[in-house]
């Protein structure tokens, strides 16, 4: 929905109610993407309250150095968005271009980083489901973890790769100069939720071994 | 008074002190529910008598209800709202709170039946026999999907969930039998998955402990299974119900129904005798004998119209529950014109009643 | 039909921005917070740790949200569509994890 | 060529298929719902015929909860939530707030196709795997069901983006599209409730979608999110599943409380007795339905302190809804009512809903409640307000705005007819479903106890009723739609801004800009006395005529 050229379209009045209607329209839309990934939330909250020792031992056998990478990179990519958006509002759609594309390419990067993680899980023994070695011998509600941590970072995962896909698309289509300011703001919203989110994920996954 | 209530609504019989209380203030909120209807109603219909429209788009006045009225008509209904609230979380609260020395059963759901144990080791499937005047307290579990037990006469409900116990307790004053029924769904039988209660005065429940049969229990066991032995003996399982419970066990279900219903496997019901069409163009006639080969070599003899998928479970039905599945199987052939099953319902049979 | 009555079509006019200082001083406190909370993880802080970590999240989450995402200067309908999101998932995640830990 | 109606701007099929016109959207909407009300009303007619016995007499256990499912279903997400908002709230949301079609054209329609799509796989999902385990999906049921719920959960995951895009849309549309000078306490109350009904299923839904996706994984690789062995908790699916489907059922009845609104005004010709307070009502059960989910575990294993909680919550929602009813009652107070179709279904509604939801609040109650939780009582209490409310609501919107969508009249005669035997037959199908609750028959029975019979067979009888009235409806306005008299732009004399347009509305709905001098509820003047900016659009109507 965020497409579409700096025409306006016949039911607006003017380019700049139209351009606030996109804008307004992604941030509801993603109220809605929270929301959907607020019930894996609810679940790890719940899950927690109950396994609370499992979840414990599950975080400290995730890589938390891979995992402030990951962090890091999302937050850069995430600032070299926002000055893409800042450059295209001042005409520059070819600085902006580079901009965006810098921003895909760490997305990638996270996505290498990410599938590293997870081979090195399966190698240890760590399949969703409760499936594999490690569990043999983990305390119980550990299959309950690691299911939910595939079940999120893998959502997450799938948003990135969404994201890297229309950051692309954004970055050839402001280097032909046919991107509007206002669809690539709502592109940057949508790479901005998906840095958010993943800042809330990190602590969750990673960092809370206590 | 509330006797009357009571049968106006058509509510059960109240089998439990608890079951009075909670009546009493069902009587109330409905009784709120009814005038508040009838009220909305009356006004609607006076007005419209009293301002029906005249002539043609005619002007009216503005009229604007103050905000004080607003708030004190809203204050007011949330008021009685949060009063019921009270009374009745305190009555929920006091369902979850089962007093000391309550005789503990444990109750084990799974498709499509209710078991009992007592703590001396008693078990029993499909009948609950407990002593009238003692708080009796049920710890639930379930072996497969979530199942509910529910017992109208004591108006009590509770899920029974697989990996987990809940509890619940009645405190049963009333001599008579109480239909128990299975209030979530939970498959093809969910609508069968019955047993019943029965309350004994404290002499006959003496008795019952000392091995003797009170007319109540034998009446409660004897009831025509339903189907296929739900509902079985008092002190131990019947055969039949072991066979449906192995059956179940063993995936049987995955490809049987008991229904009639042609699935994977033909079905169970009215196998029993039946004259059976073979895929090699033979005729044979389900005896006992038949059965088990079927399930310890079910390639051999192929019924008409079938894959051979079945497994063989040769090696794996220990012999015993072969012979108690054939001894299931022997009990589905109902004649589906008959009552299944008598309930007593909310009648008890009133000649037990003291 | 539809352009005869507006002289911009086509032409995006400069849009008041922030300006980059805004975008890398955020940058640089999400940098500083991510450092934080890494370290801090291994500070052991008991039961103290989940908390401190969301806590310092949930100000990364409002820096983005803020500077990144231009909220400050947003209309308040975007503001309220952000908030009330963020506030259902903690409803719901709260409402759900309290029936786990009060149960008997 | 600026004078044709929306009906008229085009007539090739493809103009249809492709159009971005919220009114042909709109139609075809309600083209599709009305359909799957047909579906979903055959198959309840099935289960009525078949509980005529009690234990049955024409199929089996298995295909009797394939039909309550299917029943469910399709009632309730392929008609009920999209009823009023996509077919009505696309039609009329523009025309009320004064703009030339919703913000973003495009998208409506591909929530239609989107919907489209989620219906077929849903119903082929249904039908073909026989999904059995009612509207609801109860783990570890569903999951280890051997029948498909897969196609099923994918149906109505694909309905969900559909919904979830029309809200976005109309949540939009509301803010950025109204008219020049149009402020918010000036809106039709329609809006305002479409508008509360958009935020949950911008919210809600999305919740649903995942819950759906964790069942579908569960289902096909064995994840466990939700199994007990792997540490699971199956209470936890039901949380997630009614944390949306408690305010679905706000979904389901919002909508209808605007068109009550706006039918009451109209044939009272009088304003609300209290705009605000409808309008603050309306907000609350948006937010604060959201906090109440729990009323559906109460018997489920949730904690008593968490059960308390939602039990107090669900009382204060109630207190909205009753503000409403007051509101409208009073709202005909030295009014001029007259005693249309539409408002004959507003004051069944009011009578109806006023039980169905104390009925709610009672079963709120949470002892009371352990009696009734998954017994007919439950049954009987949505019914009522589904049934009772909503349908009659979507009865009385049809009738009320029939003149507006065809630019022809209903006939009056036969309305109130079948409003009658509506009224009477839904009377008869759940008011015994009651009593079959207290008497303690649990839901979802193919089998029941001899002495619950007659109850049943009245039940049935009164379903056929119900069933014969909605097909004279049906008929009349099948016939109405070639023979009625011709309607004229206001033919309530309503003073909606949506009357403020020739029926049937020109493609770009407003020749000239909406005037706002009177307001939507301003009966002071009567219709003699025209409005400024109504006479130049009476004009293309008269030319045509
Ligand atoms: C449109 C649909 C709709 C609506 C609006 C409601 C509205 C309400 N519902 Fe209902 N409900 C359902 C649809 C709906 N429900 C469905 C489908 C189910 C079953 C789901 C399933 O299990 O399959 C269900 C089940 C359900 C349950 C679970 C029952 C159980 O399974 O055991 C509960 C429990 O609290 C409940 C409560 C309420 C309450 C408190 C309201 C309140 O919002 C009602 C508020 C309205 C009023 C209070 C009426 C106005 C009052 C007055 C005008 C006052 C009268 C005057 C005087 C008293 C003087 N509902
Ligand atoms: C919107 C929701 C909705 C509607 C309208 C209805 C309508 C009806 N419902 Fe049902 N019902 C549900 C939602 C709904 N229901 C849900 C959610 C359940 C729970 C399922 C579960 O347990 O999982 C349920 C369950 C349910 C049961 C319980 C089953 C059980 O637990 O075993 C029963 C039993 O009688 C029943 C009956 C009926 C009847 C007789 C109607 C009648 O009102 C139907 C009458 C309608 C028609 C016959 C259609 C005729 C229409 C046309 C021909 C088109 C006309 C078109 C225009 C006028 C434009 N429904
Ligand atoms: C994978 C599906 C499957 C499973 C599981 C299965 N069956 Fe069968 N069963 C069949 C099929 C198909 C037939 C018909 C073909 C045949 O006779 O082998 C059949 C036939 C039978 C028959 C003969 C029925 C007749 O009409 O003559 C009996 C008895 C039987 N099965 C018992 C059992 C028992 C007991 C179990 C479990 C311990 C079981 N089955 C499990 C598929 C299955
Ligand atoms: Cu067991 Cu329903
Ligand atoms: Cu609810």
């Amino acid at each position: 929905m965020a497409s579409g050229g700096t025409r306006r379209e016949a039911h607006f009045d003017s380019l700049e109610r139209q351009a606030g209607a996109v804008r307004f329209g992604m941030w509801v839309f993603l109220a809605s993407e929270v929301l959907l990934f607020g019930a894996l939330f609810a679940l790890y909250a719940s899950y927690r309250a109950t396994w609370p020792y499992a979840f414990a031992a599950g975080v400290a056998e995730n890589d938390a150095v891979l995992g402030t990478t990951n962090t890091v990179l999302l937050i850069t990519s995430s600032f070299l968005v926002a000055l893409g958006t800042e450059r295209r509002a001042h005409g520059h759609s070819r600085a902006a271009a580079r901009l965006v594309a810098g921003a895909a390419a760490i997305g990638v990067l996270f996505l290498v980083i990410k599938s590293h993680e997870y081979l090195a899980h399966f190698a240890s023994g760590i399949f969703p489901g409760g499936r594999g070695a490690h569990f043999d011998h983990a305390p119980a509600g550990s299959a309950i973890f690691f299911t939910l941590y595939f079940a999120t970072t893998g959502l997450h995962a799938l948003h990135v790769t969404a994201g890297i896909v229309v950051l692309t698309f954004s970055a050839v289509q402001l280097r032909r100069e046919k991107l509007a300011p206002h669809a690539l703001d709502a592109v940057a919203l949508y790479w901005h939720l998906v840095d958010a989110i993943w800042i809330f994920l990190w602590p969750l996954y990673y960092l809370a071994r206590g | 008074m509330q006797e009357l209530l009571r049968k106006m609504l058509f509510l059960p019989v109240e089998a439990s002190g608890t079951s009075r209380h909670i009546d009493r203030l069902h009587f109330v909120v409905i009784g709120v529910t009814f005038a508040g209807a009838f009220l909305v109603a009356a006004v609607v219909l006076a007005f419209v008598v009293r301002f029906r429209a005249r002539g043609e788009a005619e002007p009216t006045p503005v009229v604007v209800v103050p905000r004080a009225v607003e708030l004190g008509v809203g204050g007011a209904l949330l008021a009685l709202f949060v009063g019921f609230w009270v009374v009745g979380f305190r009555q929920y609260v006091g369902l979850h709170t089962p007093p000391r020395g309550a005789l503990e059963v444990y109750v084990t759901a799974k498709q499509w039946m209710w078991k009992f144990s007592l703590p001396d080791g008693r078990r029993s499937a499909g009948v609950l026999v407990v002593p009238a005047g003692r708080p009796i307290r049920l710890i639930l579990t379930s072996r497969d999907v979530v199942h509910s037990f529910f017992v109208p006469a004591f108006r009590i409900k509770q899920d029974a969930l697989p990996g987990r116990y809940t509890s619940t307790w009645f405190d049963p004053d009333r001599v008579g039998t109480y239909p128990v029924y299975c209030a979530e769904y939970c498959g093809v039988d969910h609508s069968r998955m019955w047993a019943s209660v029965v309350v004994l005065s404290a002499r006959d429940y003496g008795r019952w402990l000392e091995g003797e049969m009170p007319e109540a229990v034998v009446r409660a066991g004897a009831t025509p299974a339903l189907e296929g032995g739900v509902v079985a003996g008092t002190e131990l399982t019947t055969m039949a119900a072991e066979g449906r419970s192995a059956a179940s066990r063993y995936g049987c279900f995955s490809c049987h129904t008991v229904d009639g219903q042609r699935h994977l496997g033909p079905t169970w019901q009215g196998l029993y005798e039946k004259t059976e069409e073979l895929a090699n163009g033979q005729t044979i006639v389900a005896d006992e004998e038949y059965l088990t080969e079927s399930m310890m070599e079910p390639a051999a003899q192929l019924v008409r119209g079938y894959q051979p998928v079945m497994p063989t479970y040769r090696g794996v039905l220990s012999q015993p529950d072969a012979a108690a599945i054939v001894e299931f199987i022997k009990t589905l052939r109902f004649d589906r014109t008959a009552p299944l099953v008598t309930l007593p319902h909310t009648q008890a049979t009133s000649e037990d009643a003291k | 039909m539809a352009h005869e009555n507006d002289p911009h079509d086509g032409t995006p006019q400069p849009v008041a921005t922030p300006g980059t200082g805004v975008y890398v001083r955020s940058f640089a406190a999400l940098l500083v917070l991510t450092l934080t909370s890494f370290t801090l993880s291994y500070a052991h802080l008991g039961v103290f740790g989940m908390p401190v970590a969301l806590a310092i999240a949930a100000v990364k989450v409002a820096l983005v949200a803020l500077f990144f995402m231009r909220l400050v200067d947003e209309p308040a309908s975007h503001r309220v569509a952000g908030v009330t999101a963020v506030l259902f998932v903690i409803l719901l995640a709260s409402l759900s994890a309290v029936d786990v830990l009060t149960r008997l | 060529m600026n004078d044709a109606s929306y009906l008229t701007a085009g007539t090739t099929i493809r103009s249809w298929l492709l159009t971005r016109d919220h009114k042909r959207i709109g139609v075809m909407f309600f083209v599709l719902n009305a359909l799957a009300l047909a579906i979903g009303g055959t198959f309840a007619l099935l289960m009525r015929t078949e509980l005529l016995h009690p234990r049955g007499w024409f199929m089996t256990s298995m295909t009797y909860d394939r039909f309550f499912t299917l029943h469910g279903v399709i009632m309730v997400w392929l008609f009920m939530i999209p009823s009023i908002p996509s077919a009505f709230g696309n039609f009329l949301l523009p025309l009320m707030i004064g703009a030339r079609d919703v913000a973003f054209p495009r998208l409506n329609l591909a929530s239609l196709y989107i919907y489209l799509v989620g219906a077929v796989v849903t119903i082929a999902g249904l039908v073909i795997g026989g999904t059995d385990t009612g509207w609801t999906f109860y783990v570890p049921y569903s999951s280890k069901d051997a029948t498909a719920v897969l196609p099923v959960l994918l149906g109505v995951f694909i309905i969900g983006w559909s919904t979830i895009l029309t809200g976005v849309n109309f949540i939009v549309t509301v803010h950025r599209m109204r008219a020049e000078g149009l402020r918010w306490m000036k809106l039709p109350l329609f809006v305002w409730s479409i508008y509360a009904t958009s935020i949950i299923q911008v919210l809600a839904t999305p919740v649903l979608a995942m819950t759906l996706v964790l069942l579908g994984v569960d289902y096909v690789f064995d994840w466990g999110v939700f199994d007990p062995v792997r540490g699971g908790d199956p209470v936890l699916y039901q949380h997630l599943f009614w944390f949306y489907s408690h305010p679905a059922v706000y979904i389901m009845v919002l909508p209808a409380m605007g068109v009550i609104s706006e039918c009451v005004c109209t044939f009272s010709r009088k304003n609300p007795l209290s705009y605000e307070a409808i309008v603050w009502a309306t907000l609350g059960i948006a937010l604060v339905g959201f906090l109440t989910w729990g009323h559906h575990m109460f018997t489920a294993g949730i904690s008593v302190f968490d059960a308390g909680a939602f039990g107090l919550l669900s009382m204060f929602v109630a207190i909205f809804s009753a503000i409403k009813v007051f509101t409208w009652t009073g709202t005909l107070y030295r009014g001029s009512i007259s005693l249309k179709t539409p408002l004959l279904y507003v004051f069944a509604f009011l009578f109806l809903f006023v039980f169905g939801g104390m009925t709610g609040v009672a079963v709120a109650t949470m002892s009371l409640d352990v009696h009734w939780q998954d017994t007919y009582f439950v049954v009987a209490h949505f019914h009522f307000i589904m049934v009772g409310g909503t349908i009659t609501a979507y009865l009385a919107a049809l009738h009320y705005w029939f003149p507006k969508v065809t630019g022809r009249m209903y006939p009056e005669r036969l309305g109130v007819l079948s409003a009658a035997g509506v009224f009477g037959g839904f009377m008869l199908t759940f008011v015994p479903h009651f009593l079959l609750g207290n008497m303690g028959m649990p839901r979802r029975y193919h089998n029941y106890p001899e002495a619950m019979q007659p109850l049943h067979v009245i039940s049935t009888v009164g379903a056929f009723l119900l069933a014969g009235a909605l097909l004279v409806t049906l008929g009349y306005l099948v016939w109405a739609l070639r023979y009625g008299a011709a309607a004229g732009p206001d033919p309530w004399a309503s003073a909606s801004y949506e009357w403020r347009t020739p029926s049937p509305p020109p493609a770009h709905d407003f020749d000239t800009p909406l005037s706002l001098e009177r307001g939507p509820y301003d009966y002071t003047g009567g219709r003699s006395e025209p409005v400024a900016g109504d006479e130049p659009r009476r004009e293309p109507e008269a030319q045509e005529a």
